[in-house]
């Protein structure tokens, strides 16, 4: 016979407001199976866990409701509590009378009947729950980090400082990232490359990590501490373990014109190169698009000259598939297309450059050696007009966000071109400024105060090029309420930082939310910023939001925290919300097989003691399965049952509310 | 009598004598009525018949026990039989070696085929059966009903039913070890023989045929009741096919319709 | 004429709908929960029935429901691309497509049966869901005709 | 003589409806002629036999036999006393009605069926006499006949070439069946058509012989291999009575149901823990012949099958009970166990 005791929490006057708590618990205590039903202040607080425990003991409970906040909040608070008692936790079922009920409803007793369903419905649950036992899963304690940026650098050292292995993934030759194309970082305006380089060289000599440079991910199998994850080597027509970085591949290359994605299509690189010299690994790749040896078959001069025999022509793409307990997704972002703006000239003009443009103009390693040139004729420019929020903000057009890092870069790109253009103007277009952080309004002040970038808060309406070359920016002034028009010779535009293109496949391989911009979901706004819907996957950087350098090296320290935890011991509990196959009733028609998301459905073959098979029915990997109950649904005699939702469980409910 | 029968007959009778079946399945002759034939002897198939009256869908056997345990068999088959055999195949219940394929259609005897064969024998030569017209007809008057008028005919249709199960009976589809009527724990549909348990048996009968109906009209035909079953199959072949373009019994490796998914499956229906 | 015009006027004035929502636990029950961090008031006629995933939303489940009296059913999940379980809501929706048919054909009037995707993140939508929903229930009256309902035993 | 008019049965059927009675008679549904509550407007058949028999008056096919309230942790049960209105079977036939004496027997048996017994005493049997028969018909096999009026309160025999009918009442029921129905009905002379010819099928007794010791027979294998165990035979024969017994709730309230059950099922016998008693379809048919051949027999003196047809008729995988018993006939002359 049920015993159920049910605890109806005033939550102060959040629920108890609207909501006659004790009326509802008298309510409660007629319906059938309940023995005890009482009503407290804080439901969660060490007193209301002790009432708990206590009539859980005192009354040799069998199952308890607490109605008070969303399950999302303090379910394993109770359940926990409940443990504690010992009561198995998952006979404890949460009724939401905050969030479903009291907030939303001001007629109290409207919201006191509504109140009493809701505790009916779990009580009717909660007779049917059955005790679960958390499952062990064994974990795997490797972790894999894709994006070889910041982000996935400092994850990668870190998780490796802890002693587990990394495997660091990165789809273009070299790990760095966006940092490595960085002139100088706000708000110190210390040489990036300065600073990322030795990062590069301990992560790719740490004994812990293991590089795969110009690979993706091809596929991610498993679940958390058991991702089976095939990654795809892109050939390099150059065996990495021959070469040894002389060089002389890439200077006698023919194919020299081919504009360099690091010098953001401002410099030139050859068919067979390294993105930079500071390359790490610092073996170079044969662009496979524009070695004429491989499109024509004509050329081979690399393959003459490489002293080391390392060139290999008929290389070919490999996949290899890794073991991985967790995953790190820190694939960065990318600067928004301003070819959408037809009022910035579409992309077609092109001395308007984004803010990576700028950057390796003012780079000492870049395509001018550090001097502000401006591509169309290679002219120093006498006036920069910088524009921020250019497609950030603008839900139209753009996007509706801000993107975060824009009045910080904006105004260092002020500072950089003023330093070296000591006559020059910079003129920079805002919005707002929001230099929040640590030393940013000082530096954005320091801009204006110090280095005589001129600030006009106001929007630019057109920009276009006159028959002079110089392209004239109007706008307005809303400060002075005034109209303005400059003639400039260079407009840096602060694009929006965008996700990368394409990284909602990745996420989808992971089970990862993204919203409706692209960026990746964290499992909680607040209070779970690096984990993700996906067990054993986490976030670093900006894939999950715009985010600076110190910010986007926090997060990638905090999932090596994350990863490391999950890695601490060799056995992980999980949610003991599965599916069953009840092998009596199952005619293996295989719908539930096909279905499964994870693959957690499988084959089972049935034998007799000579080892002959009788049958073969489903089973359901328990260590696979997320506990979705999509089989449960698409099983035509449901054979499967889905444990903490079962059918009769369901069933209760929906009679309940009869 | 089709006018080969006596191929079939020869047919039936080298497969047995060969070994290469254990067992015949197809029809005989029995006053008015076509009822199935057993013939495990060569010397036994004088009594097979074929016409189109025959429209007992022997692909159900292939669930019976008593009949498994005498495979590899041979099944007479017209093209919505064998279409049930490539629902079976896909859905695991048979594989090719355990059913040799009797091919017919109301023109005669077309030859014996393996599931392979059968296949690519219903892509090519039965591609499109079209629908019976009376059926599609009726279709159309009750959509054009109110909500109330298809209540009330419905209602009309099913009161009748004693819920006998015959149409779960003479289906190849229905080949669940246990019927969700008969699972009760708990008990989602009520087996009384009563309007509401009627409506969900019937509800659920039909959606449990969503991509997998073949329309041979075996339940309607075994229904003593005389309920109108095919317009209800038939509204969720004709839908499936609509909305996911899928037809079934065609593809001995297809996946099942519930049971996949495409990312544009439309939903205008969903806000 | 008459008793049609008294069956509107008492369904305009007395008519408190019974609505059963199916949701899943990482969207729509979420965004239930924002609609409640949010204080956005809303109908308080419907009942929610949590599960992981609309995955597990089987057919029977919206037949019970009706079974039971219930004015209106409303299923609601994560967007296409969301689902917590990745494809989840996919095969959710193929058996609505069909099913939703088949219970239209059977005399299941339209404004029984809502289907919706409601984020996480969209709590004023789940408000303004359940207030359409609601309002369209009570204009429509109670279910009379529902072909699923018990009779009186 | 008391005679009605062909054209005239369906006033007959109003009479009676009129007068108060629940009148199950053979009405057009669709194509078909099925037995149910008449109804004004509805198209009466006598000439077809009706896809089922008449048993559902009597015992329904799903029938409240108990109820009870839940309040809180509280319980009580409801008394439940059967809703039997007084019901007129109109126009079955002999076959049907020759059912009455198995069900009649069996509810009456160990224990009085009170739900059975009540529904019984309020209906009055209007038996037709066949004047034609078809090739699933074998009453005359089972000891029955097409103008027989056993169990009848009265009986209705097509005359003058089936222009009308003569209505012979038997009993007082069957007399006050022909009081109520007086307006329609005509005095005067009638000359009453020959039965119906219904060639013997097989030799029960012969069946009922074997039977006793073919409980272990490989026969049954045979005879029940094209059974695909649906329950369509028992629901339509005029004698299967079995049922279960079923529960159903609402938090508030519940009632006991008393629902047909079917032999034939796989589920009939099966046992909580898993086993099966009857495990396979073959074991079912042979209860199903058993039961009605031999046990039925044994406890009752008669056979629980009247001959109607129904079985062979409707089943939609050709199984025919008359043709397993001319079968194991022929196995038990040819000496085969």
């Amino acid at each position: 016979m049920a015993r159920i005791g049910v605890f109806i929490c005033h939550c102060g006057e959040n629920i108890g407001r609207t909501v006659d708590c004790a009326a509802v618990a008298q309510e409660s205590a007629k319906l059938p199976g309940v023995v005890v039903s009482l009503d407290y202040k804080y439901m969660c607080s060490d007193p209301g866990q002790q009432m708990i425990k206590n009539a859980i003991a005192e009354q040799k409970l069998t199952g308890v409701v607490v109605a008070a906040c969303s399950p999302r909040m303090h379910e394993t608070t109770f359940r926990r509590a409940a443990a504690e008692a010992g009561l198995n936790p998952y006979l404890l079922e949460m009724a939401n009378l905050r969030e479903h009920c009291s907030w939303v409803h001001e007629d109290r007793p409207i919201a006191t009947g509504k109140a009493v369903d809701l505790v009916r419905v779990m009580v009717e649950k909660v007779k049917r729950n059955r005790a679960l036992y958390p499952i062990q899963v064994n974990v795997e304690p490797t972790a894999m980090v894709v994006g070889g940026g910041i982000a996935g650098i400092q994850a990668a050292l870190d998780i490796a400082a802890g002693g587990k292995k990394v495997i660091l993934v990165e789809k273009s030759p070299s790990i760095g990232g966006h940092m490595a194309r960085l002139s100088e970082t706000f708000p110190t305006l210390d040489c990036s490359q300065c600073i990322l380089t030795p990062r590069m060289v301990e992560a790719a000599s740490h004994p812990n990590i293991t590089l795969m440079t110009y690979s993706e991910v091809e596929a991610v199998d498993g679940f958390i501490g058991n991702f089976e994850v095939t990654i795809r080597k892109k050939a390099r027509y150059v065996d990495p373990a021959k070469c040894t970085g002389c060089g002389s591949c890439y200077t006698k290359c023919p194919q020299k014109k081919i504009p360099s994605e690091f010098d953001a299509l401002l410099g030139k690189r050859s068919a067979i190169y390294t993105p930079f010299p500071q390359a790490v690994p610092n073996k170079p790749v044969i662009d496979a698009e524009h070695c004429t040896m491989l499109t024509k078959g004509k050329c081979g001069v690399c393959k003459k000259i490489c002293p080391r025999d390392a060139i290999n022509y008929e290389d070919k793409d490999e996949l290899v598939k890794v073991k991985v307990g967790a995953i790190v997704l820190a694939t960065g972002f990318e600067l928004w297309d301003h070819s959408k703006y037809g009022e910035y000239g579409g992309g077609r003009l092109v001395d308007v450059i984004d803010g990576f443009q700028f950057e390796r103009l003012a780079s000492a390693s870049g395509p001018t050696a550090g001097e502000i040139r401006r591509p169309s004729d290679g002219q120093v420019p006498h006036t920069v007009v910088f524009i921020q929020c250019c497609g950030s903000r603008d839900e139209k057009q753009g996007m509706a966000y801000c993107s975060k890092i824009c009045c910080m870069y904006t105004a260092k790109h002020a500072m950089l071109y003023r330093h070296k253009v000591h006559d020059g103007r910079a003129v920079v277009f805002y919005m707002d400024i929001r230099a929040a952080g640590k030393g940013y309004d000082e530096f954005t002040r320091r801009a204006i105060e110090s280095d005589g970038a001129e600030y006009v808060r106001g929007r630019v309406s057109r920009i276009y090029r006159r028959a002079d070359g110089k392209l004239i920016v109007r706008g307005a002034d809303t400060l002075a309420g005034r109209p303005v028009s400059i003639e400039a010779d260079l407009v840096v535009l602060a694009d929006a930082v965008v996700p990368r293109k394409g990284g909602e496949k990745l996420a989808q391989m992971c089970g990862v939310g993204y919203d409706t911009n692209g960026f990746y979901s964290e499992a909680h706004p607040k209070l779970r910023p690096v984990e993700t819907a996906a067990a054993g996957v986490f976030l670093a950087g900006a894939c999950q939001a715009p985010k600076d350098i110190p910010d986007t090296v926090a997060q990638a320290s905090a999932c090596a925290a994350k990863v490391l935890g999950l890695f601490a011991a060799p056995k992980l509990e999980r949610e003991p919300i599965v599916a069953r196959v009840n092998q009596n009733l199952c005619v293996h028609c295989r719908a539930c097989i096909n279905t499964c998301p994870y693959g957690a459905t499988q084959d089972r073959e049935i034998k007799d003691r000579q080892g002959n098979v009788v049958k073969v029915v489903a089973e359901v990997n328990e260590g696979l399965c997320q506990g979705c109950g999509t089989c449960v649904a698409i099983c035509r005699s449901n054979a499967i049952d889905l444990d903490g939702f079962t059918d009769e469980q369901i069933f209760a409910e929906i009679a309940t509310l009869e | 009598m089709v006018a080969n029968i006596n191929e079939i007959q020869s047919a039936a009778a080298a497969l047995l004598n060969e070994g290469k079946v254990k067992l015949v399945l197809g029809y005989r002759v029995r006053g008015n009525d076509r009822v199935p034939a057993f013939v495990t002897q060569a010397d036994q198939v004088g009594c097979l018949a074929y016409d189109s009256a025959c429209t007992q869908n022997l692909a159900a056997y292939l669930r019976k026990g008593e009949v498994r345990s005498r495979m590899p068999l041979a099944v007479v088959a017209r093209p919505e039989v064998m279409r049930s055999l490539m629902l079976l195949t896909a859905e695991s219940q048979i594989a090719e070696g355990q059913v040799t394929v009797l091919a017919v259609d109301e023109q005669g005897f077309h030859g014996v085929l393996d599931l392979a064969g059968t296949a690519k024998l219903l892509n090519e030569q039965y591609a499109r059966i079209a629908p019976d017209s009376s059926l599609m007809e009726q279709l159309a008057k009750i959509e054009a009903m109110t909500p109330q008028e298809r209540s009330a005919f419905w209602s009309e249709q099913f009161e009748p039913c004693t819920r006998c199960y015959a149409c779960r009976a003479a289906c190849p589809g229905c080949f669940c070890e246990r019927c969700i009527v008969e699972m009760n724990t708990p008990q989602w549909i009520s087996t009384a023989a009563e309007s509401h348990g009627n409506f969900a048996w019937h509800m659920i009968r039909a959606f449990h045929q969503a991509g997998r109906c073949v329309e041979c009209g075996a339940c309607q035909d075994a229904c003593p009741q005389g309920i109108p079953l095919m317009l209800l199959n038939h509204f969720i072949a004709r839908e499936v096919e609509r909305e996911f373009d899928a037809r079934n019994g065609y593809d001995p490796q297809a996946e099942p319709v519930i049971g996949s998914w495409k990312q544009d499956d439309k939903q205008e229906y969903i806000r | 004429m008459t008793q049609a015009t008294t069956q509107t006027e008492t369904k305009a004035e007395g008519f408190e709908p019974r609505i059963v929502a199916f949701v899943c636990n990482w969207c729509t029950y979420a965004g239930a929960d924002l609609a409640g961090t949010s204080r956005l008031q809303y109908a308080p006629h419907v009942r929610i029935v949590k599960l992981p995933c609309t995955g597990r939303i089987d057919p029977l489940f919206i037949l019970k429901a009706y079974e039971g009296g219930a004015d209106a059913v409303l299923v609601s999940g994560c967007h296409p691309g969301d689902c917590h379980y990745t494809s989840g809501n996919y095969h959710a929706r193929r058996r609505w497509t069909i099913f939703r048919r088949l219970l239209s054909l059977a005399g299941v009037e339209e404004g029984r049966l809502f289907f919706s995707w409601v984020s996480a993140a969209e709590g004023q939508k789940f408000a303004d869901l359940i207030n359409d929903v609601t309002a369209q229930v009570k204009a429509a009256g109670p279910f009379k005709h529902n072909p699923a309902r018990r009779q009186a035993w | 003589m008391k005679t009605l008019e062909a054209t005239k049965l369906a006033d007959l059927a109003a009479a009676l409806t009129a007068a108060g009675y629940r009148v199950i008679a053979p009405c057009q549904r669709g194509d078909q002629v099925h037995l149910e509550c008449y109804q004004a407007g509805k198209t009466l058949r006598a000439d077809v036999i009706p896809v089922n028999s008449a048993k559902d008056a009597l015992f329904p096919r799903s029938e409240v036999i108990g109820r009870y309230r839940f309040e809180g942790n509280e319980f009580e049960t409801v008394p439940v006393a059967p809703q039997a209105g007084k019901t007129v079977l109109l126009a079955v036939r002999p076959c049907d009605a020759a059912a009455l004496a198995p069900l009649d027997a069996v509810f009456n048996w160990d224990y009085k069926d009170e739900f059975y017994n009540a529904h019984r005493d309020a209906t009055t049997v209007v038996a037709l006499a066949c004047t034609a028969a078809d090739d699933q018909c074998f009453c005359t096999s089972v000891g029955g006949s097409p103008d027989s009026t056993a169990n009848a309160d009265a009986v209705l025999r097509p005359a003058d070439g089936g222009k009308r009918f003569i209505l012979e009442s038997l009993t007082d029921k069957g007399q006050a069946i022909a009081a109520a129905g007086q307006a329609v009905l005509t005095e005067g002379q009638a000359q009453a058509d020959p039965p119906a010819q219904v060639a013997p099928a097989f030799d029960s007794a012969a069946v009922t012989a074997w039977a006793k010791d073919g409980f272990d027979s490989p026969l049954w294998k045979e005879l029940s291999l094209a059974c695909m165990g649906c329950g369509a035979c028992a629901y339509t024969c005029p004698t299967c009575h079995c049922f279960d017994i079923q529960d159903e709730a609402t938090r508030r309230e519940g009632v006991r149901l008393r629902n047909w059950d079917a032999c034939g099922f796989g589920l009939f016998t099966k046992h909580a823990g898993g086993h099966n008693p009857r495990h396979d379809q073959a074991s079912r048919w042979r209860q199903r012949v058993m039961h009605k051949f031999a046990y039925f027999p044994e406890r009752f003196e008669m056979l629980a099958c009247t001959g109607c047809g129904r079985c062979g008729r409707l089943c939609g995988n050709g199984m025919s009970i008359r043709e397993v018993c001319s079968q194991i006939e022929q196995a038990a002359q040819a000496g085969v166990k």
